[in-house]
């Protein structure tokens, strides 16, 4: 396998309209760099699952009018507030929302990643989570008390898209603790990141990063991105931005503030 | 003991009131945003010398997973996890979460950030504490609009888990049996404000008792200990409440619950 | 949390006569010192799973009339022939088989890890494996063809004993790449491990280590056991020892060479 | 081209064999105890100037797994291996191979090591090859006595993969339909030599071809280049067949196949 290292343009061409995107959430090191080069060319008609939930990202692509249809758990800028193009799209009917739990997608993308149809999982009975989702089934237990028990279908995205500290370049990428990468690109037929830098040598040669590196064999496109998360955090690495989510916050409650905040700092490249 | 009126913040009373209802357990949960429960939790580790574990899971210290994101949820359904948080935009007297939305599910009125993992921790962490500060007719409804999660589920349901109790700016119920009771009204609130600002029946006893305040022992912890180690995750928080600035180059500002005002 | 580090033999008293005990395949670090500690206290009635193939490790204890039910894919001393006491057991019914295949192990440990009373794998559908399990279901899946699916009960193990690089003294455990031990320990009621060495400070503090390390929250009890997978090798670390296997297999071939082997390397300490 | 007789080993004709076999594809994974595969694998990868991605399950250096011991089961479960090679203590004419016991289950004859992924594997890899040094009536029966795994199954089961070929010192089959098809003689053998050690009836063109023998650029790749990645794994076995010597302190030993000796 060659060193599939690219422009960020390049990297992308593979999330094309109408795509089954797969993103993580807010904590783990989000492709913002990406998601702003996305917006620039236009993507449109996006399937979108934030694993499990997601902050600026999901709003911005949802206000930049990408997104048809959005599975999550929450979408919210956390201490800065309810996320404004989320809410506002939700209410005005502008995109179709499918809601879930945090469990219930790590567990449809492990589907995908064993290679199964489904997978169960307790909790969700009663809930109008369950009710208002009619991909998901009920059965009973043919194990021990016959009780009742959801089974959600695999979610197999066409891409997986992340950002991480490094990668080499054979295309090894080290997550570390963000496991959900990886089980993000087990399960998406193709595993498209940003990085901040590429590391001399082979992730793969040493134990110990080793122990914390997506193989290349999972990834099909990657390119440099520094601060590529930004203004949101990368662990262990930079915090989040306050000053400019709250910023975010305040521009995006309003669409002309939206439009303003995305031709300032999507359009015109000055932050990306 | 002490009969003389003691200085203490409201978020120290709450924070003592639920670091008594995490009680004896091993392990303790606090989700994003949650700075009370978390002094909260904090105040119960020294109590116990160092139990119960306590995972923050904003932060990167007190945060032991390493097996992504995935990791707190199949650890609660290990039934490694004792005690949880939740909160909801709205809450009913069946126990029941809202996180979604308000109105008509496919033409809300008010939508919230979504259900989180209540849809499922609500089912598997043995005692799961309600905590929302506002306590108003609008927060605390009779019927939730959309059920994030209930509040009971029938025999047939796999369920070791559930809401135990949900704490207030105003009162502490207890959950027991599908209802709340009013367990006990905090200093400088009344039955009669509680009942008024209610949405939602509940039981209570004759004679309601208030709320006891933080001891001064229990503010030195506070003060002292907790404060210190919260000021890594909620420096904000820490600062506003406690009067601690620790400077933290991962965290930005936190305001309490802001995700909630609607 | 304080540090559960403890002697060998105080570390196992967790594992009882009678005990589902989990233990990982033969390349993965396997715990022989405390399998020898286990033999010469004389543990009996294990149920052992061994996840998802053993080699010396299985055929020991069931030489040593350590166990009474065996479930596994595969016991085997690979380049060094069949593995003896497990042939010799199997044919004389001294004890119970549950033939596996590997990936419905790892399933049915993911199942208790992640709290579900069962998970679906694909395959097995017609094999004689299926056949002879009538602890697994068939169900026509609810999603798609409605093709017939097989699903595995979740296995819990009382205990999950694993051989690792390194710990700390909060009882953190550096395992690297090996992560069916996380698995195994998440799965397992407890988890128990012996280690090479002692780490100063602590595993979790460098996000590098932290992405190889299981959680010491999982972990019951430590106890340091240098060279504590030989004869077999520790990945990275140190390589089989295959004088000592071919030597083993020799031995083990007979009743009477196996019990010498148990009076010159078991019982007499001198390797252990 | 050459029709002199050229100095070659078996090993090497079957390393030949099934690298043809392999065909072009992204992912050949070879299990353990497999050094004529893992050969196979390596030479198919240098003729495709590092196509396909080869893993060998025993390495470290080839081999990139880091999710644990499933991640091989996890990843042909995604689609994203597409060769695999499984022997067996029995195999039988309709492609079942059986890695458990011969005579009653409850009461066997003679135990193999067990079923490892077969029960798996073999359903869902596309291009799965047989390989069994041993051809003899013991070894390839009418009928296994235990399917670890069967050769073809019915229409609504979910069945990517399945048999494509099988390999023996003898000859080689190919696999469709539910039947083997005696593809090609190797040489020194003859069909009516292969006839009388089968098991099982297999389809028989009229004239069988011979098993082209390995070109001289073939030799040359394997001797000079793949031999020496070889050795990382089997070293014994790349000593043995192509004088190939280097020291690893990882590895003991290696005897083929030996397994399978009963």
């Amino acid at each position: 396998m060659s060193a599939p290292l690219q422009s960020l343009d390049d990297a992308l061409t593979l999330i094309t309209d109408g795509c089954l995107l797969v993103v993580p959430r807010e904590v783990s090191g989000v492709p913002m760099a990406a998601t702003r080069a996305l917006i620039r060319r236009g993507v449109k008609r996006l399937h979108l699952v934030a694993l499990p939930t997601s902050s600026l990202q999901a709003d911005l692509l949802i206000g930049a009018g990408c997104v048809e249809t959005l599975e999550t758990s929450a979408v919210s800028l956390g201490e800065f507030g309810p996320a404004p193009r989320f809410t506002a799209a939700i209410t005005s009917g502008a995109i179709k929302m499918k809601d879930a739990t945090c469990p219930a997608l790590h567990a449809a993308l492990q589907a995908a990643e064993k290679g199964v149809p489904f997978m169960p999982l307790r909790g969700l009975i009663g809930s109008d989570v369950l009710a208002y989702r009619d991909d998901w089934k009920v059965i009973d237990s043919p194990f021990g008390n016959s009780d009742p028990i959801v089974l959600l279908p695999a979610i197999r995205p066409d891409v997986a898209l992340i950002h991480a500290p490094m990668a080499d370049r054979f295309g090894n990428i080290w997550i570390g603790r963000q496991r959900e990468l990886a089980t993000m690109a087990h399960a998406a037929v193709r595993a498209v990141a940003t990085v901040e830098k590429i590391h001399d040598g082979n992730l793969l040669d040493d134990p110990v990063l080793a122990a914390g590196t997506l193989p290349g064999f999972y990834v099909e496109s990657i390119a440099v991105a520094e601060r590529g998360a930004w203004p949101l955090g990368l662990p262990d690495h930079y915090g989040v931005d306050a000053e400019h989510l709250a910023e975010y916050a305040r521009m995006a409650a309003t669409a002309e503030g939206f439009a303003e905040y995305l031709e300032r700092y999507v359009y015109e490249r000055r932050a990306a | 003991m002490n009969a003389a009126p003691r200085e203490f913040r409201s978020e120290e009373l709450l924070a003592d009131v639920i670091a008594r209802l995490i009680g004896d357990v091993r392990h303790v949960a606090v989700g994003n945003a949650s700075p009370i429960p978390a002094t909260a939790a904090l105040l119960a580790r020294e109590r116990g010398h160092g139990r119960p574990y306590v995972s923050l899971l904003q932060s990167r210290k007190h945060n032991f997973f390493t097996d992504g994101a995935r990791e707190l949820f199949d650890c609660a359904g290990q039934g490694r996890i004792d005690v949880f948080f939740l909160s909801g935009g709205q809450i009913d007297g069946q126990g029941n979460v809202n996180l979604v939305s308000t109105g008509d599910y496919a033409h809300p009125k008010v939508r919230f950030p979504g259900s989180f993992g209540s849809a499922y921790l609500y089912y598997v962490v043995p005692k799961v504490i309600l905590f929302r500060v506002e306590h108003s007719r609008r927060t605390l409804v009779p019927q939730v609009d959309f059920i994030s999660a209930p509040g009971t589920s029938s025999p047939e349901v796999y369920r070791p888990g559930g809401p135990i109790a949900l704490v207030t700016n105003r009162c502490l119920f207890s959950f027991a049996a599908g209802r709340f009771t009013l367990a006990s009204v905090h200093p400088g609130h009344t039955v009669a404000e509680v009942i008024e600002h209610t949405g939602f029946e509940f039981e209570r006893p004759e004679t309601v008792p208030e709320t006891p305040a933080p001891s001064p022992k229990t503010l030195k912890l506070l003060r002292e200990t907790v404060a210190p180690q919260l000021a890594e995750v909620y420096p904000q928080f820490a600062a506003q409440v406690f009067g601690i600035s620790v400077p933290s180059p991962e965290r930005g500002r936190v305001r309490v619950g802001v995700a909630w005002r609607y």
